[in-house]
């Protein structure tokens, strides 16, 4: 077997088994692991196919950043190693009845892929063209001209996640104590305290009259 | 005046919205003057539209079955526009309703107390909408006229009803909507097959006998259910006993005519084939409505409910009339629709007054009113006569008419349907008995008095009516005669032709 | 083409838009939360300014830009103007709501501004990359609205829900685009339009992507069954933002779903017509059924609109200019129903704060007859019962249903459509049957009382009066498609 | 044998369809749920730059770089939400997301 | 426009008294209303000399358009000739009469403006069916006497019997007029009209037409000739529809001496008669006319044998003595007929007034076997009673003597199908008529009285206001049949008759001149042996009747209860449909319509929603469930259909 084949296997059959441990994994640390091991086998298909510069981001932006978050996150909201709930048995045989005719149906539709005649003359940024450039300097070509609409719209989209993540955590919160000198400089004695009769077997209101 | 007949029907439906508008504005810090006034506002503006009808019937040419008071507007697309008009079948269900407002006003003068303002709005809207439904001549237009009348009519029953209201009137805008959404797909049908909302084009068009059935069908469900035909009846019942009297009065006055007019207008110009092919249908219906219903009327407990059913009974008599499809049965029924119109009107203002004073609709809660309210006992006396078709009254023409009719087109039905005669009889005489007749015994009943002045201004312009149009029907049968010939030459020439040979046939046999 | 500008011109009214957002955005950041008030108030005029914008495009050609990846033509700027409308409307209507739960944070307008701006480049999308950005951009803004309360758990709760269908449905979407793009070779809708035949030649693998990119926009457009995250969000959401919800991103997400169906898959109608039939028959009967047991006025506008989604699907279904029309008209009306439902809502409060459930407009009529007689055109208008505008919508899209030869999906329709009248009487029932409870506090914003105003007014009969030039409107929108 | 097209598409379908089951037959917690979108998404994106391989496109490659791009943006917003959810009910359970209902 | 006068001069009478009759007071009321009718009374006699004696002016009267739908036409219109003027004589003498009598009977009623209106109403509705010269306007009539009837029955409307009886007679006479409605049309439909001379003027093109009726092909003019006899079986109460009539005696008595005997109840017989023309195309109508009229005269005559109610006794023989006039015009007849009619006016009125006297002394007593011994207390009375009673049983050269025995001889003479049958049952009813008539007599008159002592003391003649009617009737009774025989059944006929109703030469009336022997004298005899046995049973040996009511006490039974007629129709025709009624409600609309359709729909409805909202479970898994079987669904569908062409391209 040619070493190209070797490697699709191996990526694909760690790919594959990695993605059944993310959702089946008890801890949710280790489904993360399993994720980012996923997308590593992932690259390393993206590799195989010529796609250097995805495979590439995929690492970076996905393990580096994406994946981190969700460790960070699943560590941060300390989360309890869950049992199974009987539900989950409970719904296995229709639901893996369910995913299995969609998965058929889908390699089979995969299965029936050909190269087409009129699809070839479809292709708008045709890699023939760019013959000899690397993946990263063809992509790099067309990203900011071709579609340098889809690469704003990116933009805002990462604004809009950002204004969003922003808004949603970020508290200003009220309760917490910060020293204002100012006001503590202006702070006069009349405002500080005040004398109360008190009057025998009776308690003691404080008028509040500042607060 | 050229004015007047360029815009009469615009003018009679625009008329009580800005009476309506009118009684919005009032305000009256005094609650007393505030209700008295947009009492007088309300019979102001439906005074002012009976009026204009006056110069409608004086203006319409009885001569031709063409459409008279045409107003045409584009209005949406190419085809649908504002278009209204009458000919001899619309025209006096209009004057009819113009004519009742005015005393369904007088009739709440003091029976409604609670949200004036918005039970004599709901009523002028509903007034314009009636209006709406018998002028317009497009069909979108109609559609439109004819379920908006659902709205105020609900509002009426649920806002103003008796204890049990608010089931009547859901039953009243479910049923009666879920019989007209059929109509409505079949009127969609209609708009793309013909390319036109034209009532007038879609007469001409002929459609497809195949399609006609469906088509026939769909509107057939909407009106049968208006009518309201056995055995999608039941909701009528219900509505009318939970009614306030005024909203009894317009249901069984106008409302329950547009099924009647809606097969004239539609089912009989436009499905000609499908008509005749299940005219048996609905007369079979209308024969077992006919008995059923007065059998059931027969052993009513609650006054309402059995004038209701009496009123199912009535309209079987109608759809025979409208679907043995010669000229008599047709003219008959319209005019025996509008007869009932008035009848049964004046039987629930009947029905009105006696509540009004008692509040309850229970048969044995009353008995020997004729001993301390005379007039009133006359008077319903006379109208369960008129009711019942006795000669001289608008109730025997146009029962007589139909079956006449009806007898020409086979003997079985006008068999059938005169046995309805017969019991109508029994379950009116017998109600009279027990409300009128008999010694006055409760303490409550003897309480009562009769009727007041306003009740017998109410009354008198109905009694004349129903006397004229007993006595000289043909001022109401004369409008008609055009456009019912125009309607049968057209669509059933053969049926026609069937009624001469059936006398040739007997003329040859000899 | 490499190293030129793209034309601008077709993009103005999204430039505009989103360089104003982000102007005002960096005005928020500097003002902080006390500016809210101010930045509602740009942020609607920025939205009129875009308007104004994009109505100078009225009258041009068909137009593309953005190496044919977006496209401005009259159905584009049809439902943009409807976008704007629905997003400046729920922008006036929601400042007191948000301002009585302490949520009024000057990124609340901002994050409307973007999603709109998302939403418009959705209907202009001209290629499955742009559309999936556009979409993307409005439901990442849409996600985070709908958790916007994060004080309340209902809202926290809608918010994730939302998320995760919506995450799986753009899972299932681009899935579906990572088919069709495989097996057309192209993500251009003129191209894929070329490309792709129906009927006998249809490739398996687009029809299968193409059904995965309807279930994406099904979602969108809450279809059954993907409808379940409807009501609970709609619940959830703080109720500006339900009243948001129902309106533009269902005009965008329609419009969307209107452009691919009839852009890029023109030839094969009759294999997504099947799909859309399907939806729209479970849709309608579902937003019918599950409305009549609600409790709570917000769920049972989510059940109604669900309900509405079905009849406007048959719009599309009916796949004609016809349909389309109708359905660009349904939208119309749709939207002033809807929008003006959300305002009364809105005014649905108490001393003790706001109240949702439909018992709490007991004997409205006796408290506020206005209030009362708005609510119940609404409800009418929603009914689809003649003389309100919601007819009209209906009559349309039926229309193009028989015109299509879908009867039997009319006839469903209809019946349905009486089903769904019983909960709109209900309600109106409740306004004027029942005995009076406490009265709501007196309306104190302008806006929200104009609002309710205005669109009664329209819903009503005088509506009929405008549906001349509305329809003539949907009609030019209509006409730009490629059929 | 040859490691064709249909290969790649067959190891994204699988992964789809673990994505898919990830979400609705777990009952652990949101966040699995979070990742198996991320499977989704990574199956889609090894079906479009197969595609573009295949098909001599780099539209596929840029595609999905724009997914990556999004997921990325998702991925920040999901996680938000969880966070305020999780602040706010104090599990994040799927069992226990059912406030409002019917 | 003496016509014109005639007919309508009691319409005002009752509009006035109706409507203004409060106003203008008691007297005013009745002063009003009896002048009124007895102007046109006047009239009548008048114009009946001028048409009937003098042939002037036979002609139709057009009033008013009535109805003109289609080809179906009608106006008001008055048809003047012998037979209306005949009926216009008998119909307003003696409601003149009554008009008059009532005064001093009515004299302790508070309603009394209210009865007077009755009875001009009455009076002009039928004069309305008598004028009328189309079958439509003769049924405006038919029903408008029948209201009247129906309104005067239950003029004491406080007591439920009077109400019930009063429903009974309208919804009876609703049963013929159901018959009657259905003749008219089936005669429109044959004859394209309704307008009496323009039926007659074809009934010869048509006089072997067939028309289909209730799926069959049958004799048109047999069709039409039968559905109106039904209407006149109902007015006239014979066999089968005469439960109405005993009933109706619940009204006051001048109510029934004026509508229950004279007029109102001989609508019928004038039916038959004014369409003799068509009748006689129709030998099977004919002979079912015969038989019906026989068997009444039969029937009526045997319940009246042992009823103790003074008036229904008279009720009965009313019943019956209708009887003879049907089967007089089923033999063909028709002068006969009318003749009877017209003398069976004034004795029957007669009687009916003059027990009305006798209840009237006896403090409104009606039960006979109160009576007795009143002979010397109200001599008049009793010598009118007497008169009417000799005039009825048919005494020689009395009224009744000439009608009757004509009718008996005719049914002897003739040979049309049942004239045999109604010649042995006119022979046999004729010696019952004599025996109650007698019993009636006796009972009332002679003997010891068995009423009580105070009632008995006070017990007076009537005032004169009721008297001089009583005698004008006598006189009536006396001589009408010797003066008018000649010209209604004798040689005179066709002059008289004038074309009016049919008569020939050498028809059956002519036969009967000349029938002899026994059966011209049967009658006679039969008069003379049921005065005999009533005088033995009810002067001599007052035990006997009780005897023989023990005797056979079943045959007593089944007479007094009438024949079970009204037990026999609860059971079959009220209580069913009551039953069926409640059934159909309760069972029908409630059960059924409303349980499968609305009631059953929306509860449907609402079950079908609360389950489907448990599938909204709120969890987000459930949801996602959804989509992708959504998803899969469709999938699968389109797999399953293009698994064929698995294809790119």
């Amino acid at each position: 077997m040619a070493l190209p084949a070797l490697a699709f296997w191996l990526f694909a059959s760690i790919t594959v088994a990695s993605g059944l441990l993310v959702i089946s994994a008890r801890n949710p640390v280790h489904s993360v692991l399993w994720l980012i091991l996923a997308f590593f086998s992932a690259a390393g298909l993206f590799v195989l196919m010529g796609a250097e510069f995805l495979a590439m981001l995929l690492i970076i932006v996905y393990v580096g950043a994406v994946a981190v978050l969700f460790l960070f996150v699943v560590m941060m909201l300390d989360i309890n190693f869950t049992e199974l709930r009987q539900g989950f048995l409970q719904y296995l045989p229709i639901g893996a009845l369910i995913g299995l005719i969609l998965a058929v149906e889908l390699i089979t539709i995969g299965a029936a892929w050909q190269f087409g005649p009129d699809v070839a003359s479809n292709a708008a940024s045709p890699v023939a063209a760019s013959n000899g450039v690397s993946n990263i300097e063809a992509l790099g070509a067309i990203i900011y001209t071709d579609y340098i609409y889809a690469f704003q719209v990116a933009g805002l989209v990462l604004l809009v996640a950002m204004i969003g993540a922003i808004v949603l955590t970020l508290r200003t919160r009220p309760g917490v104590r910060r020293q204002n000198i100012a006001k503590q400089v202006a702070r006069r004695p009349e405002e500080a305290f005040e004398l109360v009769d008190v009057e025998k077997g009776e308690g003691v209101s404080i008028p509040s009259k500042q607060r | 005046m050229e004015f007047l007949d360029n815009y009469l029907l615009s003018l009679m439906m625009l008329a009580p919205l800005v009476g309506a508008l009118f009684i919005l504005m009032i305000r009256n810090p005094d609650k007393d003057v505030e209700k008295r006034n947009i009492r007088q506002v309300a019979l102001l503006t439906t005074v002012v539209t009976f009026i204009l009808s006056m110069f409608l019937w004086a203006g319409f040419d009885n001569s031709t079955a063409e459409f008279q008071f045409v107003e045409k507007y584009k209005w949406i697309g190419d085809s649908i526009s504002y278009y209204i008009g009458v000919d001899g079948i619309s025209v006096l269900f209009i004057i009819l309703t113009a004519f009742l407002m005015p005393i369904v006003i007088l009739s709440s003068w003091e029976a409604v107390e609670t949200r004036v303002k918005e039970y004599m709005i709901a009523f002028l809207v509903l007034e314009t909408l009636m209006i709406g439904v018998f002028s317009a001549l497009d069909i979108f237009l109609f559609y439109v006229f004819f379920e908006g009348g659902l709205i105020p009519m609900y509002l009426i029953i649920g806002v103003w009803g008796g204890v049990n209201r608010i089931y009547a009137s859901f039953k009243f805008f479910l049923y009666t909507l879920l019989g007209s959404v059929f109509m409505l797909i079949a009127v969609l049908y209609m708009f793309i097959e013909a390319g036109t909302t034209d009532i007038p084009a879609l007469m001409e068009h002929g459609f497809d006998p195949n399609v006609q059935t469906w088509l026939w069908f769909a509107f057939f469900a909407s009106f049968a259910v208006k009518m309201p035909m056995w055995p999608v009846h039941t909701w009528l019942p219900d509505a009318h006993v939970q009614a306030p009297t005024a909203g009894s009065v317009i249901l069984a006055g106008v409302l329950l005519k547009m099924g009647g007019y809606g097969f004239l207008r539609f089912s009989l110009p436009m499905f000609p084939e499908a008509t005749q092919e299940f005219a048996w249908l609905v007369l079979a219906l209308s024969i077992i409505a006919v008995i059923y219903t007065s059998l059931v009327a027969l052993v009513q407990e609650d006054i309402k409910k059995l004038i209701a059913y009496s009123s199912v009974a009535h309209m079987g008599f109608v759809t025979i009339g409208i679907f043995v499809l010669n000229t008599n049965g047709i003219e008959g029924s319209i005019f025996q629709m509008l007869s009932h119109g008035v009848v049964s009107g004046a039987l629930f203002l009947g029905v009105g007054v006696i509540y009004d004073r008692l509040h309850t609709r229970e048969i044995k809660r009353y008995g020997g009113l004729a001993n301390n309210m005379k007039l009133y006992a006359v008077t319903f006396v006379f109208f369960s006569m008129a009711s019942i078709g006795l000669p001289g009254t608008s109730g025997f023409v146009g029962e007589f008419i139909v079956l006449n009719g009806a007898f020409t087109y086979n003997s079985w039905v006008a068999f059938g349907a005169a046995f309805g005669v017969i019991l109508g009889a029994a379950y009116m005489l017998y109600l009279v008995w027990r409300l009128l007749f008999g010694e006055l015994t409760k303490d409550d009943v003897k309480a009562m008095p009769d009727l007041n002045l306003r009740e017998k201004v109410i009354f008198a312009p109905l009694i004349a009516v129903v006397i004229w149009m007993g006595v000289y029907p043909n001022s109401f049968l004369e409008p008609i005669h055009a456009s019912v010939a125009n309607l049968i030459d057209k669509n059933f020439p053969i049926v026609a032709e069937e009624q001469v040979n059936t006398t040739a046939a007997s003329q040859a046999s000899h | 083409m490499t190293g030129q500008l793209p034309n601008l011109v077709p993009v103005l009214p999204e430039l505009t838009l989103a360089i104003g957002s982000m102007i005002l955005l960096m005005f928020g950041v500097f003002r902080g939360n006390k500016s809210f008030s101010q930045v509602t108030m740009l942020s609607i005029a920025l939205l009129v300014i875009t308007g104004f914008v994009l109505l100078n495009q009225v009258g041009f050609e068909r137009q593309l830009t953005f190496n044919d990846m977006f496209v401005s033509d009259s159905f584009a700027i049809f439902t943009k103007v409807l976008i704007l409308i629905g997003s400046g409307i729920a922008m006036l209507i929601s400042s007191d709501y948000l301002k009585d739960h302490e949520i009024a944070k000057f990124e609340y307008p901002i994050l409307i501004l973007l999603a709109t701006l998302g939403m418009m480049l959705m209907v202009s999308a001209n290629s499955l990359l742009s559309l999936y950005m556009g979409l993307e951009l409005q439901s990442l803004a849409l996600y985070v609205l709908a958790a916007m309360n994060r004080d309340r758990t209902r809202s926290t709760e809608a918010g994730l829900k939302y998320f995760v269908l919506g995450a799986l449905s753009s899972g299932m979407l681009l899935y579906g685009i990572s088919l069709i793009y495989g097996f057309s070779g192209s993500v251009n809708f003129d191209v894929l339009a070329e490309t792709l035949k129906g009927g006998a030649d249809a490739s398996l693998g687009v029809i299968i992507g193409m059904v995965f990119m309807i279930s994406g926009f099904a979602f969108k457009v809450s279809a059954v069954p993907f409808h379940m995250w409807t009501p609970d969000v709609y619940e959830g959401s703080p109720t500006p933002v339900t009243a948001f919800f129902a309106a533009a991103p269902k005009v965008a997400a329609f419009g969307l779903f209107i452009r691919v169906m009839i852009s890029a898959f023109p030839e094969m109608q009759h294999e997504w017509q099947q799909v859309v039939i399907f939806i729209s028959l479970a849709s309608m009967i579902a937003g019918a059924l599950l409305a009549l047991v609600q409790k709570n006025i917000k769920r049972l506008m989510a059940y109604s609109s669900i309900g509405h989604i079905g009849y406007g699907l048959m719009g599309l279904a009916a796949g004609t200019e016809k349909g389309i029309e109708a359905l660009l008209i349904y939208l119309a009306i749709y939207l002033t129903m809807t929008l003006g439902s959300f305002a009364a809502i809105l005014t649905m409060r108490r001393a003790d704060g706001m109240v949702e459930d439909i018992e709490d407009l007991s004997g409205l009529s006796r408290n506020n007859l206005p209030m009362a007689i708005a609510i119940a055109t609404f409800m009418f208008s929603l009914a689809g019962i003649p003389l309100l505008a919601g007819f009209l919508g209906k009559w349309y899209v039926f229309l193009a249903a028989v015109d299509a030869g879908l009867i039997p999906l009319a006839v469903v329709g209809v019946v349905t459509s009486v089903v769904g009248a019983f909960y709109y009487l209900n309600i109106i029932k409740i306004m004027f049957f029942n005995e009076p409870v406490d009265a709501f506090e007196p309306v104190g914003s302008r806006s929200l009382s104009a609002v309710i105003g205005v669109s009664a007014i329209l819903n009503s009969p005088v509506g009929y009066l405008l549906i001349a030039p509305l329809t003539a409107a949907a009609a030019w929108g209509a006409s730009s498609l490629i059929f | 044998m040859d490691i064709g097209l249909g290969h790649y598409l067959t190891v994204a379908a699988i992964l789809f369809v673990f994505g898919i089951f990830g979400i609705f037959l777990n009952r652990k917690n949101v966040i699995i749920i979070l990742m198996s979108v991320e499977l989704m998404l990574l199956a889609v994106n090894i079906n479009l730059v197969a595609f573009s391989t295949h098909l001599n496109d780099l539209v596929g490659q840029v595609f999905a770089m724009f997914v990556l791009t999004v997921a990325a943006a998702e991925a920040a917003i999901g996680l938000a939400i969880l966070v305020i959810y999780f602040r706010k009910r104090g599990t994040i359970a799927v069992e226990d997301i059912n406030q409002m209902k019917g | 426009m003496i016509y014109k006068a005639i007919v309508f001069l009691p319409l005002i009478g009752f509009l006035i008294a109706g409507i203004g009759g409060r106003q203008i007071g008691d007297r005013a009321s009745q002063l009003v209303t009896a002048i009124l009718v007895s102007a046109s009374a006047v009239m009548s006699w008048y114009v009946f000399i001028e048409v009937a004696m003098l042939h002037n002016a036979v002609n139709t009267v057009t009033v008013l358009e009535w109805v003109k739908s289609g080809t179906l036409e009608f106006n008001w219109a008055l048809k003047i000739d012998t037979l209306t003027v005949v009926m216009l004589v008998v119909v307003n003498s003696v409601s003149a009469l009554v008009h008059w009598y009532s005064m001093g009977y009515m004299a302790d009623d508070p309603h009394k403006p209210r009865f007077f209106a009755y009875l001009s109403l009455f009076t002009f509705a039928m004069l309305m069916l008598v004028t009328s010269d189309n079958l439509v306007q003769m049924f405006f009539g038919w029903e408008g006497v029948g209201l009247a009837s129906y309104l005067l029955i239950g003029f004491w409307f406080k007591k439920p019997s009077a109400n019930a009886a009063a429903i009974k007679a309208f919804v009876v006479n609703r049963v013929g007029d159901f018959g009657f409605s259905l003749g008219i049309f089936a005669a429109f439909v044959v004859f394209g009209t309704a307008v009496f001379d323009d039926i007659f003027a074809n009934v010869e093109t048509y006089k072997d037409a067939t028309i289909s009726f209730l799926g069959h092909d049958y004799h048109a003019i047999t069709v039409i000739s039968l559905l109106l006899f039904v209407g006149a079986m109902g007015k006239s109460a014979q066999l089968g529809l005469h439960t109405w009539l005993p009933d109706a005696m619940e009204g006051p008595t001048p109510v029934s001496a004026l509508i229950h005997a004279a007029t109102m109840v001989t609508a019928g017989v004038f039916l038959v008669a004014r369409f003799s023309p068509v009748f006689e195309y129709s030998p099977d109508a004919l002979t079912v006319v015969t038989v019906v009229g026989a068997a009444t005269a039969f029937f009526a005559a045997t319940v009246g044998l042992v009823q103790n109610d003074i008036k229904r006794v008279i009720a009965y023989s009313t019943c019956s003595q209708l009887g003879y006039m049907f089967f007089a015009l089923g033999v063909s007849a028709y002068g006969a007929a009318i003749f009877h009619l017209f003398t069976h006016a004034f004795f029957k009125a007669l009687l009916f007034l003059g027990a009305g006297s006798v209840i009237h002394a006896m403090h409104h007593e009606q039960d006979m076997r109160k009576m007795g011994g009143l002979m010397k207390k109200i001599p008049i009375t009793f010598t009118a009673m007497l008169v009417g009673t000799l005039a009825l049983t048919g005494f020689p050269f009395l009224s009744g003597f000439y009608s009757k025995d004509i009718i008996i001889e005719a049914a002897y003479a003739s040979h049309a199908g049942g004239s045999s049958f109604a010649y042995i049952m006119g022979v046999l009813a004729a010696l019952m008529t004599s025996f109650y008539s007698w019993r009636l007599a006796f009972l009332t008159f002679n003997g010891e009285t068995r009423a009580d002592k105070h009632t008995f003391d006070h017990a007076h003649e009537s005032p004169i206001v009721m008297l001089v009617p009583l005698i004008l009737l006598s006189i009536g009774a006396v001589f009408a049949g010797w003066f008018f025989h000649e010209a209604f059944v004798g040689e005179e006929r066709f002059t008289f008759w004038s074309g009016a109703i049919v008569t020939s030469a050498g028809d059956v009336l002519d036969e009967a001149h000349h029938v002899h022997g026994l059966a011209k004298w049967a009658p006679t005899v039969m008069m003379v042996l049921g005065f005999v046995i009533a005088a033995i049973f009810y002067l001599r040996k007052t035990d006997l009747p009780k005897k023989t009511a023990e005797m056979w006490d079943g045959l007593y039974a089944f007479l007094l209860n009438k024949w079970y007629f009204d037990e026999l129709y609860n059971f079959a025709i009220i209580k069913p449909s009551l039953w069926l009624g409640r059934f159909l409600w309760k069972r029908g609309d409630e059960k059924t319509i409303d349980g499968f359709g609305p009631d059953g729909i929306s509860a449907l409805v609402a079950g079908i929603a609360a389950r489907a909202r448990k599938l909204q479970s709120g969890y987000v898994y459930h949801y996602a469930f959804a989509m992708i079987i959504g998803l899969a669904i469709a999938v699968t569908w389109f797999m399953s259909q293009g698994g064929s062409q698995v294809a790119g391209h």
